[in-house]
C-alpha cells in the first residue's frame, strides 16, 4: 500500500476522472459469461477490468468425508486460489494464509441465499481460480461464483453482488485498481450483499478511514453492487430463466 | 466430534437466544457491556515483550519476539511485522493440534492488519541497513482458554505485550542477548472491538455459548482519532448498513474504554 | 467417491468398446482423427506469455512467467525451465484440492521432458552472468475441463504459451515490470501425441469416456525432422513392439499437423 | 553443551554454593496452581525457576479416529510443545522432533500409574505448553500435568513427580540451570519416579559420565522428586482430597 | 545429460568395446539373491553394476484405509524410494516427484501379469529401496520386485523383465552406465517385458532419437530383457519350482 | 491394522512370558545373551562410508555422506553430525509409507546422542573455515528386516558405518567426487546396549516377539573407560534404581564385547 515514487499522481482530476479515466463511481469494464466448462454443474468465465477468473460448481453431492457431513444442511465448500502467472511475481503453487482467508469469509458470503437445508449431508463446492489479477480479484471471485450457481441450477433466495470500494488520494472510489491502491492513504473495502435486500454478506476492509468516508464509500457500494447484479442478470438471462422454472418444479 | 457436547451447547444456545430476545444476557450483562478486562505483563523472560489478557474466563497470551533479518527486495529501507495465533488445544474441547485451520489464520489475520494498517510500528523505523538488515517483530499469541471472543481477547494480549516490548540491543547489527535499548515505539494503539448478531440484536464480547447462537459477526479495529484501521465480517449471516453504522460508534466508544484500561494495565515501566 | 458416476461412466465404457471393436467412435471420429484444436493466446496480461487450449471440449491454460535466479551449481553457465500442470477440482467432478496427485506429476514430467529433451530452449542463451544469475522459465498448466488427453491438450497450451511468451526487460539484472526485450526464441516445436489401447485398437485424442475403457496409454513428443524427444507408456495395458512402430509413424504425422495448426493459431504477432 | 567462555566458572564454590546460590541438592523455586483454566477438565500452572508452563487435560474421552481406540484400555496423549517466545531465539512454531521425543517418554511415564484399563476405547488428552524457559522444561512439564490430571480427576495409582540432575564443572547437582548447562563437562538427566514406590518411569541422560557419578546423581534425584511431590500435593490439597474421596465412590 | 569436459570420449572403440569394456549388446554384471528379507511375503537382494537393490514384497493383504479397495480385483502399490546416500549428491529422503512418477509407471508394469482378480479387495504392496545407484534403478528395481512377488508366492502369468537401453555418441548401446548417460546426445529408454509374450509393459525415453535408431534400440532391449529373466528364472530355481506346484494347488 | 497378525503375535508373547519367567527364551538364549552379530561393509560406493548390521534376523544399513555446508552461527568453529533412522515398509508389516513417526524419530534421537555426546568425532576437526565452511556428517540408517532390538541394530550399523567412513577429498573447499583424504577420525566407539522388562525379568537384545511381552525398554551407550553418554527409557511401564544399576555393569561388559566385535568386522582396510 505504499507509494514508490515521491509524487503522488493525481487521482481524480479536475474534471472528476481518475488516472484511468472513469469516474469516482464508475467500476472498470465487467464481462460475464455462463456456462463455460461442460463437465461442471455451473460454471462462470467472468472479466473484470484486467482480472479473468473462471469458476465452476459442482453439488449438491454428498460431502466426504463421512464425519463433515451436517445432518441439518448442506456445507459451502469455496475454494479460492490464483494461478501462479496470475500476479506481477510469480506465485508459489501452494495456497497460503491470504487464499484460505478469502476462501472462507467468501464461502460464508453465500450461506444465507443458498437453500442449504434442502440438501442435508451434502456439499456445495464452489471452484474459483483467478487468472490475471489487478485489484479486487475475491470480490470479481464472488460475482463470477454467484452466476456459476445460478448456471448449476443451485437453488437461492437472491443473487450475491460484489465490488471493492476504497480511498486514494484522499478520494473515495469505487472499484480501485492497482495505480490506486498504491496509493499512500489507500483504503480497501470489499463488500458483498444481497441486492434485492442489500444485506450486507461480506465486508472487510484496511486501510485507515473515519465514519464519514465510511458512510459515504458504503453509499457508492450498494449502488455499485446493484449495476453489477444487473450484469449478471444478464448473462445468466435466457439459460436462468430456464433453469428457475425447472428448479421450482424440482425443488418446491 | 464430541456430540455430547454439540447437543448440551445446543440447548444453551436455544436459551440465549430466548433471553438475549429479551435485551437480556445469560450472565446479567447489558448487550453492549464487556466482560472484565484483566492484564498480566511480563508472562515470559525469554520474550522482549508479553502479556496475558483475559476477558472474562476467555484467556490469550502474547510474546513479542524482534528478530534481525534482511528487508524485503520491494521495501528495502523498512522493516515488517508477522502477526500469529495459535488456538492451543488445551483452550477448548474441539480444538485440535496439528498445523493453524482456517479459524485460526481468519483470526491472525484480522488482528495483523488492525495493528499493520494503524501504522502502529512505523516501519521506516524497524530499518537497520537499508537492502541488508531491518527487525522483523514477531507478535505470537497463544489461546489458552476459549470462553468466547478471541478476537478482541488476542488483539488486547498483543497490544499489551507490544506495550511492553524493549528493543533488544544490537552489537554490528547482532543481538546482544539480555540487554535491551528502551522500550518499542508505538504510534498508535488500535483495539479491535467484535459485535455479534444474535437474532436480532447486536451483542459485543460474546461468550463461547452466545457464540453458538450467534448468526454472523463483525470486527473493528478503531484507534486513536476516532478512525479505525480493519473491517471483518464472518459468519453465515448479514447486517445492514444501519447495523454497521451503530457498530463503528460503539467501536469508537468501546476502543477508547479498552484501550484507557490497557493504558493502566500495561503502561508501567519495565 | 461419487459411485452413481462411476456406473454411469462403466456403462459408457462398455458402449465405446463395442463401438471401437467395430472401427468407430462414440463421436463418429475415425480411429485416428484429433478433435478439433483451438488455441486462444494472451490469456493473462501478469503472465510473460499464455495461451489456452481446446481438444474438443478439453481445456487447459498455461502461462509462462520467466524470472532471475542462481543457477544450479553443477550448471553455472545454463538457465532451466520449470514445467507444472495442476487438474483444478473445477475441470471433473473426480479432481480434488490439494497438492499435486501421482495423475498430475506423471502428466506435468512428460509435458516436460518433450520439451526439455528436444532442446526446445537453448539453456545456455538462458545464462545471465556464469554461475550467478540466469532465467528461470516457469511453464505452469491448469487443466479447466477434463474431456480426455490431457497430456496432449497440455502440451499444445505449453508450446502455445511458450510461443506466446516475450522476454522481460532487465536492468542491472532485475525486472522492468511491464517491459519486454522481444519474443523468448524456440529452438523446435515438440508436439506430444497420446495413443491409448482400447479392446485391440490403437486411437488417439481420446475422449473422457474412452480413457475410461482403454488398457494403457502411449505418449511421443516428436519435433522438427522426424526426431521424437520423449516417449511415456501408461496403464495396467501392454504394447506389443508393431504397435509402438505404428504409434511413431502416426505421431510423426500428427505432430506435422498440430504444429503448424499451433504456428497459425500462437504465432502471430504480440 | 560447549561453554562460549574461556574460563569455565567455579560451579560451587568454597561455601558449597552454586552461581544462583542454591546448594547442589536444592531446586529453583517451584510455584504450583491447579484448576487455572475453567474450559479444561483439569489444569495446572506452574513456575520452576524461569520456567512457566500451562498444562490442560482432557478425558477420558472417546478417541478419534475410531482406529487409534484399544478395546483393552484407554491412550494417553502428551502433547508438549514450546510457545515461539519461550526460547532465546524465536522457535519455529511447528514441532521439531525434539519435541516429539519429548512428547512421547513424557506420555509413556503416566501409562503405569492411570487407571487406563478402567476407560477402554478413550483417550486421555494431556497438552502442555512451555511458555517460559530455562533448562529443565520437560520435567517441569511432567510436574504440572501430573497435577492437572490430578485435578481432572482421573484415577491413579499415585502421582508423577520428576526433576532433572546432572553434573556441572565436576559437580553433580539437582536441577541445573541454563549456565549450568552450559558446562563443558555438562550432564543433564531428567527423571520421573512415582514417589511411593520410587519406580521411575522416565529417565533420560545425556553427557558423559561414570558409574559412580550415576550413583550419586539418581540418589539425589530421587530426594528431589519427593520434594517436587510434597509441593505438588500442597497444590491441590483442598481440591484433591474432595476429588479422591468422590473419585473413591466412583470407580472402585 | 551434458557433458562437462570438452572432448566427448569414445564410446565404442574399434574392437567394438565400450568404456568400461562391455560389448554394446551386454548387460552390466547382474546378482540376484531371493528370499532375503524374513519379515518380508517375499523379497529379493539384487545388484545391477554398481546399483544395489533390496526389495520387499507383502500381501495379498486388505487394502486399507477401505476406501481404496477394489472389489473386482486386489491393487498394486509400488513404492520406489532412494537411500539418502545412494546416490552422488546426499538426497533428501523425502520423495521427489521422480521418485513417485518412477513408483507409478513401475507398479503398472506388474498390473497384467499378477492375477489381480484372484484377491479383490486387497493390495499388494512392492517396496523398493536403492542402496547404490550408477544408472538404470528402475529397471533394476523391476527386475527385483519380479523376484520378489514370485518369492511371495504371489501368482503370475509371467515374470517382468526389464533392461534400459540407449544412445551415447552415435552407438545404440544396451545397459548404459553413467558415464555413457552423460554422453552430450544421450538417450535412456527404460523397458519392461513379459519375456513370453514380449508384450512391453514399461516404456519410457529422453533424449534426442529417431525412428530407426528407435527399432535398433527396441531390438536389442528385447533381447537383453530375456537374459535377464535368465537370471531371474536361475535365482528363483529351486524355490520358485516349488512355490509353482503348491500354488497351482491353492489357486485354481 | 493386521488383525490376524494382532492376535498371532498376542499369543506368542503369553509364551514369550512363561518362559521368560523360567528364567529361558523362546530361542534358547539366555536372558543377558546377544543374537550372533554380523557386519558387511562398503554396501554403497556413493556412501562415503557404509555398513549392514545384522543382530539375529534384525538387519540395517547406514550410509554416511559427508557435504560441506555452513557452520552454525553459534558454533562458527565446529562442524556438525545428522543422525536419520528410517524404519523402511519392507522390514516389517507394521511400518508404513511416509515421513517419519515418533517411534522412528526416538530411535534416530537415541542412536544420535550416543554417539554426539560420546564425542565420537571432534566438532572442531570438522571445521574447514570459522563460520564459511565445515562438514556436515550425514549419518542415515534403514531398516530392512525388523527382528526386534532395533534400537542396537542401528547403533551397530551407524559406528560401522562411520568406522568405514573416508573424508571425501577437497579442492577450494568443495568436494572432488571419487577422490578421499584419509579415513574419518573417530576418537571413541560408543555402543548402544538396549535392556527390556519382561515379567519381572531383565533381557538383552530382544527379539520381536519378546519386545510384544515387554513392559519398558532401556538403552545405555557405553564407550572406553567405562563411561556412558545416553540412558533412555522407554515403554509404559517402570525400573527401579536397583534394577537400573544392574543394566548399567552389565552394559559396560556388552558395550566392550560389542565394540571388539565391531573392531573385527569394520575395522579393515578400505
Amino acid at each position: 500500500m505504499s507509494n514508490k515514487n515521491n509524487e503522488e499522481p493525481v487521482y481524480v482530476n479536475k474534471q472528476g476522472l481518475r488516472l484511468d479515466g472513469r469516474k469516482v463511481d464508475e467500476t472498470r469494464k465487467i464481462k460475464i459469461t455462463s456456462g463455460v466448462l461442460p463437465r461442471a454443474d455451473g460454471s462462470c468465465y467472468l472479466e473484470w477490468g484486467q482480472n479473468k477468473i473462471i469458476a465452476g460448481v459442482y453439488g449438491p453431492r454428498e460431502a466426504l468425508p463421512a464425519h463433515t457431513q451436517d445432518p441439518t444442511k448442506a456445507n459451502v465448500n469455496f475454494v479460492y486460489r490464483m494461478a501462479s502467472f496470475s500476479v506481477p511475481d510469480r506465485k508459489n503453487p501452494k495456497p497460503g494464509r491470504r487464499d484460505i482467508e478469502i476462501s472462507k469469509v467468501c464461502g460464508e458470503a453465500f450461506e444465507k441465499t443458498i437453500f442449504l437445508e434442502k440438501f442435508p449431508n451434502a456439499v456445495i463446492d464452489i471452484y474459483v481460480e483467478i487468472l490475471d489479477s489487478n485489484a479486487g480479484s475475491r470480490v470479481a471471485a464472488i460475482t463470477a461464483a454467484s452466476v456459476a450457481l445460478a448456471d448449476a441450477g443451485i437453488p437461492m433466495r437472491d443473487m450475491v453482488a460484489a465490488v471493492a470500494v476504497g480511498k486514494a488520494g484522499g478520494h473515495i472510489l469505487v472499484d480501485l485498481n492497482k495505480d490506486e491502491e498504491d496509493a499512500s492513504d489507500a483504503v480497501d473495502m470489499p463488500m458483498a450483499i444481497l441486492p434485492s435486500t442489500e444485506e450486507i454478506v461480506l465486508l472487510q476492509m484496511d486501510g485507515v478511514i473515519t465514519k464519514d468516508e465510511w458512510t459515504k464509500a458504503i453509499d457508492l457500494g450498494l449502488k455499485a453492487c446493484k449495476k453489477v447484479y444487473e450484469l449478471q442478470k444478464n448473462a445468466l438471462k435466457e439459460k436462468y430463466i430456464q433453469a428457475e422454472s425447472s428448479k421450482e418444479n424440482k425443488v418446491e | 466430534m464430541s456430540t455430547k457436547e454439540d447437543i448440551i451447547w445446543e440447548l444453551r444456545s436455544e436459551e440465549v437466544l430466548k433471553s438475549i430476545k429479551q435485551g437480556k444476557r445469560m450472565d446479567g450483562r447489558d448487550l453492549l457491556d464487556y466482560r472484565t478486562l484483566k492484564i498480566e505483563t511480563n508472562v515470559s523472560e525469554n520474550a522482549d515483550g508479553s502479556a496475558r489478557a483475559f476477558l472474562g474466563e476467555s484467556q490469550s497470551i502474547t510474546g513479542v519476539k524482534m528478530i534481525v533479518d534482511k528487508p524485503y527486495p520491494d521495501n528495502p529501507d523498512e522493516g515488517t511485522i508477522s502477526v500469529g495465533v495459535e488456538l492451543l488445544p488445551l483452550a477448548s474441547p474441539t480444538f485440535e493440534s496439528g498445523p493453524p485451520k482456517t479459524e485460526a489464520i481468519e483470526l491472525s489475520r484480522v488482528v495483523d492488519r488492525g495493528i499493520r494498517e494503524a501504522k502502529t510500528l512505523d516501519f521506516k523505523k524497524l530499518s537497520l541497513v537499508a537492502g541488508e538488515k531491518c527487525w522483523v517483530v514477531f507478535i505470537d499469541s497463544y489461546v489458552i482458554n476459549h470462553a468466547g471472543n478471541l478476537f478482541d481477547t488476542c488483539s488486547l494480549s498483543s497490544m499489551a505485550a507490544l506495550m511492553n516490548c524493549r528493543v533488544p540491543k544490537l552489537e554490528e547489527n547482532k543481538i546482544v542477548r539480555g540487554e535491551f535499548e528502551g522500550k518499542l515505539e508505538l504510534t498508535n494503539l488500535p483495539i479491535l472491538t467484535t459485535f455479534a448478531k444474535i437474532g436480532n440484536q447486536i451483542v459485543v464480547d460474546t461468550s463461547y455459548a452466545e457464540e453458538k447462537a450467534m448468526s454472523a459477526r463483525f470486527s473493528i479495529a478503531t484507534f486513536e482519532g476516532k478512525k479505525f484501521s480493519a473491517l471483518q465480517k464472518g459468519g453465515h449471516g448479514s447486517f445492514t448498513q444501519s447495523e454497521v453504522d451503530h457498530c463503528i460508534d460503539i467501536a469508537f466508544e468501546k476502543g477508547d474504554e479498552l484501550r484507557s484500561q490497557l493504558k493502566k494495565f500495561a503502561g508501567g515501566k519495565r
